[in-house]
């Protein structure tokens, strides 16, 4: 049973990822995983300065997922390469390094600073967070801005480039498109949603910052049908997450059309979440008498 | 710290609305320091979803169990409310730093309110075994909210009361009783409670230089330092180092010097 | 405590209205609740002629949530007109009838048609079908596609005109403010998000329409962020709606902004959903001192 | 047909992942026709969320009670296997059109498979207390996953088996057993099961003009025809009306005389 994948030029050992913001930068797993059993990690999104993130609440549960508004509180790339990735650089796993930044500049900046640093299996681009330029409106809510930033980083960087798709758009697969001309190499979906909660005694918003960022079970249907749309809109592989818990979850992405799945909220609930997946993704293939776990890719009979 | 399948051996109602479970937890009970605590998967459906972040109340190592004691407040609660004996949880842990008692202190005094008073509960025992003078402050609504003697027998060579309603001991706020102990000499005050309380005492004994720990409580995810959602603001010296703003405080606290927090807004 | 709403010149008992296509046309509820006991109820969409609907598999659950594609199976407006509203014009409730057409020209002319029918409280436009003229698109992914029917139905009906918007946008508040100037009277949101569940075993979509819409509490966080989001956005009143299931969560809408909600996949799980949480709401007025229910419309503190 | 608050008697697993519940229903009790259902909620909870649907399988009158018979396959039927003596859930019914015995045919035919074969067991029953001859025919993959002899005592005259294996009755499909007793005379034919199963069954009872009626299954999210989710295509004379292509199973069914629905596709 072969649960190797390739993917934009990047041998993994199976398909499942930890997603960004959900594993921080691998250290604290450490002692409750084995992440060497991991197709690789996903580091928690870096900004050129240091970012204090926005007021507690930040976070929430909902229905079956949870509301997060942690504001990539992050500690900037200079301690990002003097004090995460010296120990990142140690494990077995790919590691795919994650970036913002408010301006097509920044985020070019980082991806030429991060040329040096050896072993990043990729970049995976958060163009989700706000462009200063266009008044706050996130670079993914449009496709044009979308393609200049991944064009930017593609023209800076020297690893393969995988742009990181919102959901809160009308049309996915429009800005997948012009992504994948811009010169993405993969683009990973879901992140989260936009929503809200309220504290109804004291008639506030529960989260400091008013709104968050939905993830969870709940979410994982919308996930599935964009990772279905995306995939027939765009020749370039496809990284499927949103909801992810279980073994056949992935499963159900792998044959919606991903290459590869990330897990997130799910490592909160279970640290070890990721090594178990990959696991129960092997038994269905044996089950299913599927001999490379790429035959599921796109399977969907329809 | 590991993810430990653990055994519920007695799950009871000891006080309006509060539970005490006993749990089968080898590694834990063998583990565990007061302030620490564990976070326990309460279902394994996808509601209630997060796990349920539990201070370590009392840990028994002769027989490997931890105590948990908690209040019924709404999903997460209510469900590992219901659980039977005999379940099994997965139950991880323990988390967190721990109190450091101050070295060379006699007079140690503890102010515990709500769901602040289990780890409380095993500070004190500690303490107590240790030799050292223990006074205990807990606060409460009303007679009806406090917890009984039985549960703070080995945790306090001198336990005092304080309700809003005077339906038992001091009649106002536990903080008035902490007060009169800050006058009559030196000690050590570690507390854990409502955040309001909690800075109450903070305040109180930066203004009378006296050493204090405080056991903070934030909404928690993970509860082991992954999705950076449990901050508390702390004082940061370092202008250019935004990051240092917020600490994440399943992993740099629950317990942190009360110095250390930023206690405007 | 005053529960009663005034909304678009609409007088309603109470602030609770069952949504569109989660109570058909009223007949099957009546034994299990008492409809009087509602602010009002919401038909199924009718369209100008009787539709089939997609083939079953039409329904799939989801954590905390369902999936639906129902397809817009209606008996169509002649039938409407001749069997179910002689019906529900005996009902003791405001009866909002909800309409839908491939064509601007279809919409338009169902209002017409629908002029002469006495005690229909208002028109609530369902915008989030496709549009055969732009080859398939949702009329409610577009601004200007949503303004020219609503701009058409406002001409040719003689009740209140409510919009209800998809949430598959990239920003729901403009498309708000483009209905709200071609004339709605009110807004309602949100409709179903696209989503998709995959079986497995037979690699197969679960649902016989491959993708479906997507309901219940799963979504309650992405309604409420949208309402919040629109009710700064316009001035017109907004009835929000997505996963309401209990009386806080319909607090939770009211504060956020919406002067009035609507009840749907709820009612699926208790017929008697709607009751129940009029007399829920009543007792958190009363619980925290509210005189008026509309004290409570927009109060949220940011 | 109300949403009834009932309380669980008894729930145990009486074959494999099978469980049989008794519910004090004593509405539904007193109105429940064979090939009628409830929806029960197994939690009150978000997970699962919507209703289960099942099929009444005995009542009995004189203590209030229906049966159902349930396969443990997911999360629904997962947590009302874990329900409680004594626990009370709501219970919406009885719901659905019933059998309508067709009238003066001494011979009934019932034919049933899987999840299918408790509204035969009502529909024998009932058809039994009236004297008339009841042939009882259950397809299963294996002699393991037949119910036991027990289950059909009252509801039969004759009961006759099949399994795929071979390892009990009939070696074979259910529906050859009909061929045969549709070859000894008159009768006429009801049944539920595997669309499969029931397809195959009114086929063979058109091809020979046996009245045949069929309970058929679909996924459901309300059980009282307010979603429009629960359809099965019919054939529908009238072109100009697709509406009536579709018709819900909830309330137009389950009961369905085979020549109502279209069963090509
Ligand atoms: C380090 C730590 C130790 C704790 N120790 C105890 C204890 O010993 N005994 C005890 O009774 N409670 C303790 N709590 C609080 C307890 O975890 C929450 O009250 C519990 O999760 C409530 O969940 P619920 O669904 O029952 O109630 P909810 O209705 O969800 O919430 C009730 C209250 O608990 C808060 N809360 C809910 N979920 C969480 C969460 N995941 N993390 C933090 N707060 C939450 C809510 O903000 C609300 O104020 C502790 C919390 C932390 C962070
Ligand atoms: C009218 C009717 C009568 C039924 N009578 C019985 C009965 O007497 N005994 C019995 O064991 N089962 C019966 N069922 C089937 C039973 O309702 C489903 O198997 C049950 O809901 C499975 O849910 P689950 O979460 O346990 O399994 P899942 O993993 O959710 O599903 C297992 C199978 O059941 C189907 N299913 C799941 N939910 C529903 C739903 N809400 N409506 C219809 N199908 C569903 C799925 O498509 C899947 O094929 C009946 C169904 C209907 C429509
Ligand atoms: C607490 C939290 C923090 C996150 N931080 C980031 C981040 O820094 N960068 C990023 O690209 N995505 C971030 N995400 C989004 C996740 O990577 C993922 O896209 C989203 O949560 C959906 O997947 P899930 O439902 O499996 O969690 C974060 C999600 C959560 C819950
Ligand atoms: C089974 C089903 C059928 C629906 N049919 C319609 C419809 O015909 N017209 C419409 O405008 N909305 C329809 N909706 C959308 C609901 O009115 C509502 O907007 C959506 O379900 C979100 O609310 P909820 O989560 O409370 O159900 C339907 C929803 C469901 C679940
Ligand atoms: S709870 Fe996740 S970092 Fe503290
Ligand atoms: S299940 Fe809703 S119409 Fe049948």
């Amino acid at each position: 049973m072969d649960m190797s994948i390739e993917l934009a030029g990047i041998a993994l050992r199976n398909p499942v990822l930890l997603a960004s913001g959900t594993c921080n930068y691998g250290r604290e797993l450490q002692s409750l995983t084995d992440l060497s059993q991991l197709g690789g990690i996903v580091t928690k999104t870096i900004t050129p300065l240091p970012r204090a993130g926005n007021r507690p609440q930040r976070i929430v549960e909902t229905p079956a997922g949870m509301l997060n508004s942690i504001g990539l509180q992050n500690p900037g790339l200079d301690d990002f390469i003097a004090d995460k990735w010296p120990f990142l650089q140690t494990l077995d796993t790919q590691v795919v390094v994650n970036i913002a930044g408010h301006s097509v500049e920044e985020f070019a900046d980082m991806a030429s600073r991060l040329r040096d640093l050896r072993g990043i299996a990729a970049l995976e681009v958060n163009i989700s967070c706000p462009n200063v330029r266009a008044g706050g409106e996130s670079f993914a809510s449009n496709a044009r801005a979308s393609a200049d930033v991944i064009g930017a980083v593609r023209r800076a960087a020297n690893q393969p480039v995988i742009a990181k798709l919102s959901p809160n758009v009308t049309d996915i697969g429009e800005i997948a498109r012009a992504v994948e001309e811009a010169g993405a190499d993969a683009v990973s979906l879901i992140n989260t949603l936009v929503g809200m909660a309220i504290d109804v005694r004291r008639r506030r918003p529960l989260l400091g910052n008013i709104t968050g960022g939905l993830s969870g079970p709940a979410i994982k249907p919308v996930a599935l049908a964009m990772v279905w749309k995306v995939s027939q809109a765009v020749d370039i592989p496809v990284i499927g997450l949103g909801g992810i818990c279980s073994a056949l979850d992935a499963v159900e992405f792998l044959i919606a059309g991903a290459s590869a799945v990330q897990v997130g909220t799910a490592n909160f609930v279970n640290p070890n979440a990721g090594a178990e997946m990959v696991e129960g993704i092997r038994r269905y293939c044996e089950e299913f008498g599927i001999a490379r776990v790429g035959d599921l890719v796109g399977s969907l009979q329809t | 710290m590991i993810d430990e399948i653990v055994e519920v051996l007695t799950n009871d109602e000891v006080a309006e609305d509060f539970f005490l479970a006993r749990l089968e937890a080898p590694h834990i009970a063998a583990h565990a320091q007061p302030g620490q605590f564990v976070n326990v998967e309460v279902s394994a459906d996808v509601a209630p979803f997060l796990r349920m972040p539990l201070s370590v109340c009392a840990v028994h190592r002769q027989i490997s169990c931890i105590d948990v004691l908690y209040q019924n407040m709404g999903p997460k609660s209510g469900q590992l409310s219901r659980c039977r004996v005999g379940e099994q949880l997965r139950c991880l842990g323990p988390l967190g730093k721990a109190f450091s008692p101050v070295p060379n202190t006699k007079r140690s005094v503890l102010v515990g309110g709500g769901i602040g008073v289990p780890p409380m509960i095993f500070l004190g025992s500690e303490l107590v075994k240790k030799g050292a003078e223990v006074i205990l402050l807990v606060g409460a609504r009303s007679a009806a909210k406090h917890l009984g003697d039985s549960f703070f027998q080995v945790s306090a060579t001198r336990l005092e009361r304080a309700t809003d309603d005077g339906s038992l001991g001091h009649h106002g706020l536990v903080t008035e009783l902490l007060l009169r102990e800050l006058a009559t000499g030196a000690c050590a005050v570690y507390t854990c409670g409502p955040h309001a309380m909690i800075e109450a005492v903070a305040r109180a004994c930066m203004a009378s230089d006296v050493p204090c720990q405080v056991s903070l409580e934030e909404y928690m995810a993970c509860g082991i330092g992954i999705c950076v959602g449990c901050v508390v603001r702390v004082e940061n010296a370092d202008a250019d180092n935004a990051y240092a703003d917020y600490k994440r405080i399943c992993v740099d606290g629950p317990v942190f010097d009360a110095r250390e927090i930023c206690w405007e807004h």
